[in-house]
């Protein structure tokens, strides 16, 4: 957009129960940026994206997408707009197949009386089949989801994620569960990814972070501690006392 | 002591362990490794008794513990992290803490200084919901509940998952330093290779529900492990 | 389970009922000397097993496949039978025991002077019919709308459906509801000039129901067997997921709710026709509570298992009462027990397998406080 | 102002009396008719026509045998009222049964009759409102102060002005501010009615003052009559009819706190019967559609310890309810657990399949019930001590009702203690949570399961004995709470014991308070729409549990 | 012994919901009155057998085994029903088949069918009576009247009844007070305070109870609780009888009032020996009788007397053979069965005695017949049932001289 901001998040607030779990956090997302944030366990990272996706409803400030007020709107709207998001604890149709996970992700059809008369076409098998292969869960495809094991499930959702073809992917601790192997490689596929999209990660694993290779935000007691490059904030001996360690 | 036997364990139909056999010993650290799904937490559901074996024995302190009850197998001094956490999410941190209690003698019903050390959060957060808390401050609480019951045998399934760099330091020097007290036998399952590596006496690696290597960690060169784990 | 089973399930039972109802209907045509005749009372039982088994297939369009545990669903039921009862109310004109033309009996009985406006048209059959479908689907609609838009869900859903099923049969238990009280509507004499008490029109409203239970089951099938009946499931296991991929669950639910409500309302007018009597106690939560339970006699979740269900049950019922008139209740409360613990699935899932086990104690990864929805 | 408070057992005995004599002034006028205030017969034996078949004559024989006066008056009238007097089929002999022997009514000495020629007395309320009448009349010169009390009451209630005489000679008496206030009431009451002797119009009005200071229903009942008596003077009836609207504004006052104490009293039996579904449903997920059964058997329990009790220790007959508390605990509990063991257990984690085998259940125990004990009903007593009522200024507080509220209190009390501070309560919360983790922590599941579900089975069962004192104890019982049990439940928010409290109380109140507006079926439907609409705002209820555990 | 190809009788009465609680009594006793018959010899030498089936509280059963009885089981012909309801929703069927149902319980009259006998009272045979007597000096005089009820259409009716005949007694409609509660009403503390003060107004006032089944006892109790005794306001009901006050505890409900048309207290040699006749069959000697029970008994030794009247069970003859046949009460004087199918039958007005059982007060004079058609309704003062010939019809107009309607039959 002409602003040269995608998503900004202006002096955001909210609190739970008398806990200010994000404080006056402000932040702005670049079209097209991959942005890693990281922080302490706590420090509002996850409810930052529960903010941006609509799950919660911030106190106070503004959240824009494009020229949107992200805070008017509820998830399905944001969903639609092209937010997608990955969760945290991963959160798949357990009494689905996993093909029939990847292929309600599809972006497409949204409305239940097109949904009612849908065909899969060959287009959308072809998709699929293209995410198993990405994800690693061809041999598993016609396998209900809930027998996967836990870092299947993560993989299965972050092919959900790619399968709705977001402009701005959220995406919470992505390779927790992975051998570093992997995680090198979801590294690539992100990069990838955000030659054409934008991309948020949320990680602890700092190796992962490094190979993304992006500016880093550090969020400390929901607000912003630090930001820049990764060898600067590492630095930083307040990211070093209340993150890092030594 | 604990003994893994020839175990087999099924989910339904579908089989996902086909004869593991491991041991872990007391002041050691037993780390089993493996891609995902490759039957590593199925381990731990059969030694903890969160699912039963088809074939095959668990043998722990000289005991046959094979079909015994998971509470059961907690009372003879075995406590687990899940993987997932399984926090209890409407139970405060201090009552999940203290969800363990009836494991031990009636004094020494408490919440040691050391775990509220280990884990300062929890000590912050002692009265917020379990549920409530950010991922990794669930695992965090996942760990210290596990350490009140001061068990004989602690498993572990990815204890670092979401877990911020300074504590998963804490938590290699706590592991470390339980394993050097030398009464406790610890199995942890680690995606973390380098993690794993530093704290471990014995290595396992598992693929499609068997063992493919086994030793001492000197006995094993660390690259073939990892060459093992990789896609 | 396998989707698809069921769907193919659903096709074979479809044509199986509409085989039978045909049966039912040559066979009560015969001459009563007739071995093989078809009696009055087996007709008149069938007719009253089928509207049950649209009632069934309601239930488990919700419950079974959006996972939406109604306990009021014979609430629709119940306002498809007034609407039919209304018309053939009116049929009888001056036949009723005053001779009045204009108003229906119990008006009379309490001294009423005048048609109250609700009842207006209620004389004409298209009418009805349009009543039959609107006033439920309307009230569904608005209930469905409110209750999934604010994100009711689970046991509150449940009970909420209980309360509204609770507080009609309340409301038209008065009598001065201008229903007919406790009495509700009753010794209707024909429907479109057909002798409702004739041996063809039982025949011919069998087999109209035996098509209509029929069509019911295949537009059913339809509905939940492709990627809306995907979603329908998705949305029963995590509904919060389906809103991140920009599905709004509360309009899938709303559809099927509606449609399902409609299903259950031509069910009840069914039923008002060949069953002769409606009243207030159709409303009766414990209507709705059984229905639900024939759903899962048969099988949850699939289509034919409701119907079956539904049947059986119902079948059970009849026989128990006349054969053991005291103890029944046993039987019928160890038949749902012995249910539960030895066919989680429900008959059909009998069908598709033998279960080896005996009942075994389940330790579920998590349970809820909250039943299904957590 | 209206009543004094009141309390005690004795107290309670007075005003049934009382009460029961607040019509009597109508009967009293009737029966005159037939008297020939004939002083020629004063000597007469009056006792005589007790021994007849005629309802009139024996009441006008209690009249006149209270007008005599004489020492066996009082032992003969209380014979009659306890039905212990008979009579000869032949002959006029009376005789007063006292235990297995006799004595003859008119001379109070031992007797012998042939009891096989002998019948009771005949009575109805015309002969009991003589019998209330004439008790009063004797008391109010010879009785104990409480007597004399009540007495004083009766006459105020009867106001006839026939005993002004009377009420003039006791106040001449009588130094008890009390008893002097009942009197002046009696005497201001008696002056306003039918055939009270010309009085003139300042009298009048103060007689009319000395009741609107008096207020409540008694009082507002002689003022409307006196409104409308032509023999009044015309101010008089009007200053009467403005002191009637004036108490009626009063008792409209006093109707809200009344309405209020119904309502709690409601909400409070709503309280006991969601309680055990709280813990069965809202904390372990069981959809128990057999609590109501449950219920159901602690009310029969309650009534098999009566019964118990009473051929065991006849004299403790009166405290088999407080035995019934923990027998219906037990037993319940006990049931609850053999129900989890037999059938809930293999159900866990298939929350909806329990309402399908519950349903089972309850249609069974049912028809156990009604096959052990019959379809009718069964009569639970209410023990003395939970009879009658009191009043809190304008307030009618009923003692069952108020005992329910305190017992309800003390379970909910003691619930949350049972869940908040013991190990036991914690492992209960734990277990239902996360069955899986919590054997991990050691905990015995199934027994945990087994107790809770017990724990929910026996508060059923506690909410059972409260019923059997106000309702219907038959094997139907369960099916008309069920639903409203749910709804508690519900609508406070699932798993929050606060919630079911605050539901019930809003619950009981609201429909308290619309059920005079509306009536009772309209009130009813109303609730129940309103209860939808709420939820439609606030869908998990009025205490939903909030947070991150329970969305995701 | 009766031999022979057995004749059966069908039983339709509930055994399990909320209707079991009344309608098993009457089961039991038509099985009894079975089998003292078949020991007498049985009906035309032959055996009876009853066919029980339990219709569950749930009225499109009853018309479901309405159906059973008289198709499958041909059965010559049926003991059931207790709701009016329950009686509505069989009736389609007993026409359509041509059966023979016998109705044993008081309700609301304006019904008469050619297929039904009303052997419980109608309106006139125990409500009238019953404000009559609350009206007169030995009732108390009352002069203001609370009529209070379950909202179904047996008390809607009655009242409205009452309501007319109060008010063609000179009772102001001001001092009227109509209430209706629904079924199963528990909490009566408003009401029954909205008594108390409808009471306060200086007049005499006494209640009119047409408070179904269980929800009688919660009101009874709380009557008892605000202490409101039958000296004050006596209440006059309609649907208590023994079976009912065996599941109370009378002591605070002496003298309240009940109008029936038979008493278990009623000193007669018939009543003695049928209460020893059920103390024996039911093997328990505290098991009460009560009104519907004679009601039953009554209806079915008429039927019994038909069938031998004429030699058949054919439900043609037996109904036309009913009409004028006699049978004595168990209470002293005889119930003869009217063109209008309804009988005739004695009034009796009964205290509460704090043994459960009801002292007898007040009596008619003679047997009142039955009227199937309310005289103080609008709608029906012209209306009679008369199943003789000429007129052979239920809704008989007497000034059109027209049978209304469908003719029933
Ligand atoms: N509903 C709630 N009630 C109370 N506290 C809450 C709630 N939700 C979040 N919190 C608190 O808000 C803080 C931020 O949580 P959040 O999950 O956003 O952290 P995070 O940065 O994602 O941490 P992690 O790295 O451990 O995932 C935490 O301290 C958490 O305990
Ligand atoms: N509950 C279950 N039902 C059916 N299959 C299951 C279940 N849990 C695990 N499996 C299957 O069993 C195999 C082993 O799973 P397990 O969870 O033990 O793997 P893992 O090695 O722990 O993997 P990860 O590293 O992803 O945690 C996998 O193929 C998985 O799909
Ligand atoms: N007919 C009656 N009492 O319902
Ligand atoms: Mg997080
Ligand atoms: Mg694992």
């Amino acid at each position: 957009m002409s602003t040269g901001t995608l998503l900004e998040l202006s002096h955001v607030s909210v609190t739970f129960d008398g806990f200010r779990a994000i404080n006056d956090l402000s932040l702005s997302l670049a079209p097209g940026e991959m942005r890693a944030i990281v922080g302490p366990n706590g420090a509002g990272k996850t409810t930052m994206m529960d903010i941006i996706t609509g799950k919660t409803r911030p106190d106070a400030g503004v959240v824009r997408f494009r020229e949107h007020d992200l805070t008017k709107l509820d998830e399905p709207a944001i969903a639609r707009m092209g937010i997608g998001r990955k969760f945290q604890k991963p959160t798949v149709f357990e009494e689905l197949t996993v093909r029939d996970n990847l292929l309600l992700s599809l972006k497409g059809l949204r409305s239940p009386f097109a949904l009612l008369f849908a065909k899969e076409t060959a287009e959308e098998k072809a998709r699929i089949d293209g995410l198993l292969g990405t994800i690693r869960l061809g041999r598993e495809a016609t396998r209900q989801a809930g027998g996967l094991s836990h870092g299947q499930k993560q993989w299965l959702e972050i092919g959900m994620l790619l399968g709705q073809e977001p402009d701005l992917l959220l995406v919470d601790e992505p390779v927790a569960g992975m051998t570093d192997a992997e995680t090198m490689e979801t590294a690539d596929l992100l990069r990838e990814i955000n030659r054409t999209r934008s991309v948020v990660v949320v990680e602890h694993d700092m190796e992962f972070v490094r190979a993304l290779d992006v500016k880093v935000t550090v969020l400390h007691e929901g607000s912003v501690l630090a930001e820049g490059e990764l060898d600067q904030v590492s630095n930083d001996p307040r990211v070093i006392e209340v993150y890092l360690g030594r | 002591m604990l003994d893994v036997e020839d175990i087999q364990l099924h989910y339904g139909a579908a089989i996902a362990l086909r004869g593991v056999s491991l041991s872990a010993r007391a002041g050691a650290v037993t780390c089993l490794l493996g891609r995902n799904g490759v039957g590593k937490t199925s381990v731990l559901r059969a030694v903890t008794g969160m699912h039963a074996v088809s074939s095959g024995k668990i043998m722990w302190e000289g005991e046959d513990i094979t079909r015994l009850p998971a509470y059961e197998r907690a009372r003879r001094g075995i406590a687990t992290v899940p993987q997932g956490r399984d926090i209890f999410p409407l139970l405060t941190v201090k009552e999940n803490l203290e969800t363990g209690f009836g494991l031990l003698p009636r004094g020494q019903r408490k919440v040691s200084d050391e775990i509220y050390d280990l884990f300062p959060i929890l000590a912050k957060m002692r009265d917020r919901r379990g549920g409530d808390l950010s991922g990794g401050q669930q695992q965090q609480l996942a760990i210290g509940r596990a350490l009140v019951i001061r068990p004989r045998l602690l498993v572990l399934d990815e204890p670092t998952e979401g877990i911020q760099p300074s504590i998963i330091k804490d938590i290699g020097s706590v592991i470390g330093m339980l394993r050097d007290r030398g009464d406790m036998a610890i199995l942890l399952v680690e995606q973390y290779f380098d993690f794993a590596y530093e704290l471990a006496q014995d290595v396992v690696v598992l693929d499609r529900g068997k063992v493919v290597a086994s030793g001492a960690v000197g006995a094993l060169d660390a690259e073939d492990i990892r060459g093992l784990v990789a896609i | 389970m396998n989707a698809s089973l069921s769907f193919r399930g659903a096709s074979v039972t479809a044509v199986i009922v509409v085989l039978l109802t045909g049966v039912l209907a040559v066979g009560s045509l015969l001459p009563a000397s007739s071995p093989v005749q078809v009696s009055p009372f087996i007709m008149t039982l069938a007719g009253k097993y089928l509207a049950y088994a649209m009632l069934a297939l309601a239930v488990d369009l919700v419950w079974g496949f959006a996972g939406i545990l109604t306990l009021g669903h014979a609430a629709f039921f119940a306002l498809g039978g007034y609407a039919m009862g209304m018309y053939l109310v009116r049929e009888i004109g001056a036949r009723g025991v005053y001779g009045n033309a204009d108003l229906p009996d119990f008006m009379v009985f309490l001294s009423w002077k005048s048609l109250p406006w609700y009842w207006w048209g209620s004389d004409h059959f298209p009418v009805a019919l349009a009543l039959m479908l609107v006033v439920p689907a309307a009230l569904a609609g608005l209930f469905g709308w409110l209750a999934f838009r604010s994100r009711v869900s689970g046991v509150y859903l449940s009970i909420i459906t209980q309360a509204l099923t609770y507080a009609l049969m309340l409301a038209f238990f008065q009598n001065g509801f201008g229903f007919g009280g406790n009495n509700g509507l009753t010794d209707f004499k024909d429907i479109l000039g057909f002798d409702l008490h004739s041996s063809y029109t039982r025949a011919g409203m069998l087999f109209i129901s035996g098509l209509i239970l029929a069509g019911a089951l295949l537009a059913g099938r339809y509905v939940v067997g492709g990627r809306f009946g995907s979603l329908l499931i998705a949305v029963r296991d995590a509904e919060s997921r389906t809103r991140f991929l920009g599905y709004r669950p509360e309009q899938m639910k709303l559809l099927v709710w509606v449609f399902s409500a409609i299903i259950a309302a031509i069910g009840g007018a069914l039923y008002v026709i060949q069953v002769g009597i409606i009243n207030p106690g159709e409303f009766a939560p414990a209507n709705s509570i059984e229905a639900v339970i024939w759903v899962a006699v048969g099988g949850r979740g699939t289509l034919s298992g409701a119907v079956i269900g539904a049947i059986l049950v119902n079948l059970g019922k009849t026989l128990f009462t006349a054969w053991l008139p005291e103890m029944w209740l046993y039987g019928l409360g160890a038949l749902f027990m012995a249910t539960t613990l030895f066919l989680p699935q429900g008959l059909m899932g009998l069908m598709r397998h033998i279960p080896k086990k005996r009942p075994s104690e389940v330790t579920p990864e998590v349970t809820s406080p909250e039943g299904e929805e957590a | 102002m209206a009543d004094v408070a009141m309390s005690g057992p004795a107290a309670l005995s007075g005003r049934k009396l009382w009460n029961g004599a607040r019509g009597i002034f109508a009967a009293v006028l009737l029966s005159l008719l037939f008297i020939q205030p004939d002083s020629a017969r004063a000597d007469e034996d009056a006792f005589a026509g007790l021994a007849t078949t005629q309802f009139n004559t024996i009441a006008s024989s209690v009249d006149q045998i209270a007008q005599q006066g004489g020492p066996r008056a009082l032992p003969v009238l209380r014979a009659l009222a306890d039905k212990k007097l008979f009579a000869a089929s032949e002959g006029d002999a009376l005789f007063i049964r006292k235990g297995d022997s006799w004595e003859d009514a008119r001379s109070g000495v031992p007797a012998t009759p042939d009891e096989t020629t002998l019948r009771p007395v005949r009575v109805n309320n015309r002969v009991r409102l003589a019998v209330a009448a004439a008790e009063a009349e004797l008391e109010l010169v010879s009785g104990t102060p409480a007597e004399r009390q009540a007495s004083a009451t009766v006459f105020y209630q009867r106001h006839d002005p026939a005993m002004l005489p009377a009420i003039d000679k006791a106040l001449s008496k009588t130094d008890d501010a009390t008893l002097k206030d009942t009197l002046l009431n009696a005497r201001a009451a008696a002056l306003l009615s039918p055939g009270a002797p010309a009085s003139d119009a300042q009298a009048q009005q103060q007689a009319v003052a000395k009741l609107r200071a008096a207020g409540g229903l008694d009082a507002r009942g002689i003022l409307a009559q006196a409104s409308t008596e032509e023999t009044l003077d015309p101010a008089t009836r009007k200053a009467a009819e403005e002191a009637v609207s004036s108490i009626d504004f009063e008792l409209r006052l006093w109707g809200f706190g009344q309405d209020a104490f119904y309502g709690m009293s409601l909400g409070s039996v709503l309280l006991l019967a969601a309680m055990g579904l709280a813990i069965t449903f809202g904390v372990m997920g069981v959809i128990n559609m057999a609590h109501g059964e449950l219920m159901m058997i602690g009310a029969y329990t309650t009534w098999l310890t009566q019964k118990a009790v009473l051929s065991v220790a006849p004299a403790l007959g009166s405290f088999s309810l407080v035995l019934a508390i923990p027998a219906a605990f037990l037993v319940c509990g006990a049931l609850g657990i053999v129900i989890e063991r037999g059938l809930i257990r293999f159900l866990y984690g298939r929350p909806l399949e329990t309402l399908l085998a519950t349903w089972g259940l309850s249609l069974i125990l049912q028809q156990v019930i009604r096959s052990l004990f019959g379809p009718t009903n069964v009569a639970v007593t209410t023990p003395p001590w939970l009879s009658g009522s009191f009043h809190l200024g304008g307030i009618e507080v009923t003692i069952d009702r108020l005992a329910i509220m305190i017992f309800a209190v003390v379970v909910m009390a003691g619930l949350t203690l049972v869940l908040r501070r013991t190990p036991l309560g914690l492992q209960m919360r734990a277990v239902t949570q996360n069955r899986r983790m919590a054997a991990l922590m050691g905990i015995r599941t199934a027994r945990v399961d087994a107790l809770t579900f017990g724990l929910g089975s026996g508060i059923a069962g506690l909410a059972g004995v409260a019923v059997s004192q106000i309702d219907n104890v038959s094997p139907n019982l369960g099916q008309s709470y069920i639903i409203d049990s749910f709804l508690v439940v519900v609508f406070g928010g699932v798993g929050n014991l606060w919630g079911t409290l605050a539901a019930a109380a809003t619950l009981g109140i609201g429909g308290k308070a619309l059920e005079p507006l509306v009536g009772a079926v309209s009130g009813k439907i109303l609730l129940l729409v309103l209860v939808i609409l709420y939820i439609q705002r606030h869908p998990r209820g009025m205490f939903p549990l909030r947070g991150r555990g329970v969305e995701s | 012994a009766p031999k022979g190809e057995p004749i059966r009788i069908g039983v339709l009465h509930s055994l399990s919901g909320t209707m079991a609680i009344s309608e098993t009594t009457l089961k039991d006793v038509i099985l009894m009155l079975v089998e003292l018959q078949n020991r007498k010899g049985g009906v035309l030498g032959r055996p009876l057998e009853a066919v029980v089936v339990d219709p569950a509280s749930n009225w499109p059963l009853f018309a479901e085994k309405a159906r059973q009885l008289l198709a499958v089981d041909k059965v010559a012909s049926v003991f059931g029903c207790w709701t009016s309801v329950s009686r509505k929703s069989v009736l389609p069927v007993f026409e359509e088949l041509n059966g023979i149902l016998f109705y044993p319980v008081q309700y609301e009259g304006q019904e008469c069918s050619r297929n039904v006998f009303y052997t419980g009272a109608a309106p006139n045979q125990q409500a009238i009576p019953a404000v009559d007597y609350l009206l007169s000096a030995d009732g108390g005089g009352a002069k203001r009247f609370a009529l209070i009820g379950t909202d179904y259409v047996y008390p809607r009716t009655t009242n409205q009844i009452l309501q007319n005949y109060l008010k063609s007694k000179g009772i102001a409609d001001a001092d009227i007070m109509v209430n209706y509660t629904p079924f199963g009403q528990s909490d009566w503390q408003t009401i029954v305070s909205q008594l108390k003060a409808f009471g306060s107004a200086g007049k005499k006032t006494a209640v009119v109870s047409t408070i179904n089944g269980d929800a009688n006892v919660p009101f009874y109790k709380e009557l008892g609780a605000q202490g409101i005794t039958a000296t004050d306001i006596p209440v006059m009901a309609f649907s208590v009888g023994e079976e009912e006050l065996a599941g109370m505890d009378t002591k605070p409900l002496v003298g309240q009032l009940a109008a029936w048309n038979y008493f278990e207290s009623i000193d007669s040699p018939a009543n003695k020996s049928f209460i020893k006749e059920w103390h024996t069959y039911t093997k328990n000697p505290k098991r009460t009788t009560n009104d519907p029970m004679e009601a039953s008994y009554i209806g079915f030794n008429l039927w019994v007397q038909a069938v031998e009247k004429v030699g058949s069970t054919d439900h043609d003859k037996v109904i036309d053979a009913m009409v004028g046949l006699k049978q004595a009460n168990l209470t002293g004087g005889t119930a003869k069965v009217l063109p209008n199918h309804h009988i005739t039958k004695p009034v009796y007005i009964g205290e509460i005695q704090d043994d459960g059982q009801f002292n007898v007060v007040w009596q008619t004079p003679k047997e009142v017949p039955g009227m199937a058609w309310s005289p103080y309704v609008a709608e029906t003062k012209n209306l009679i049932g008369d199943w003789t010939k000429p007129i052979n019809c239920g809704n008989y107009d007497t000034v059109k001289k027209a049978c209304l309607g469908a003719k029933h039959g």
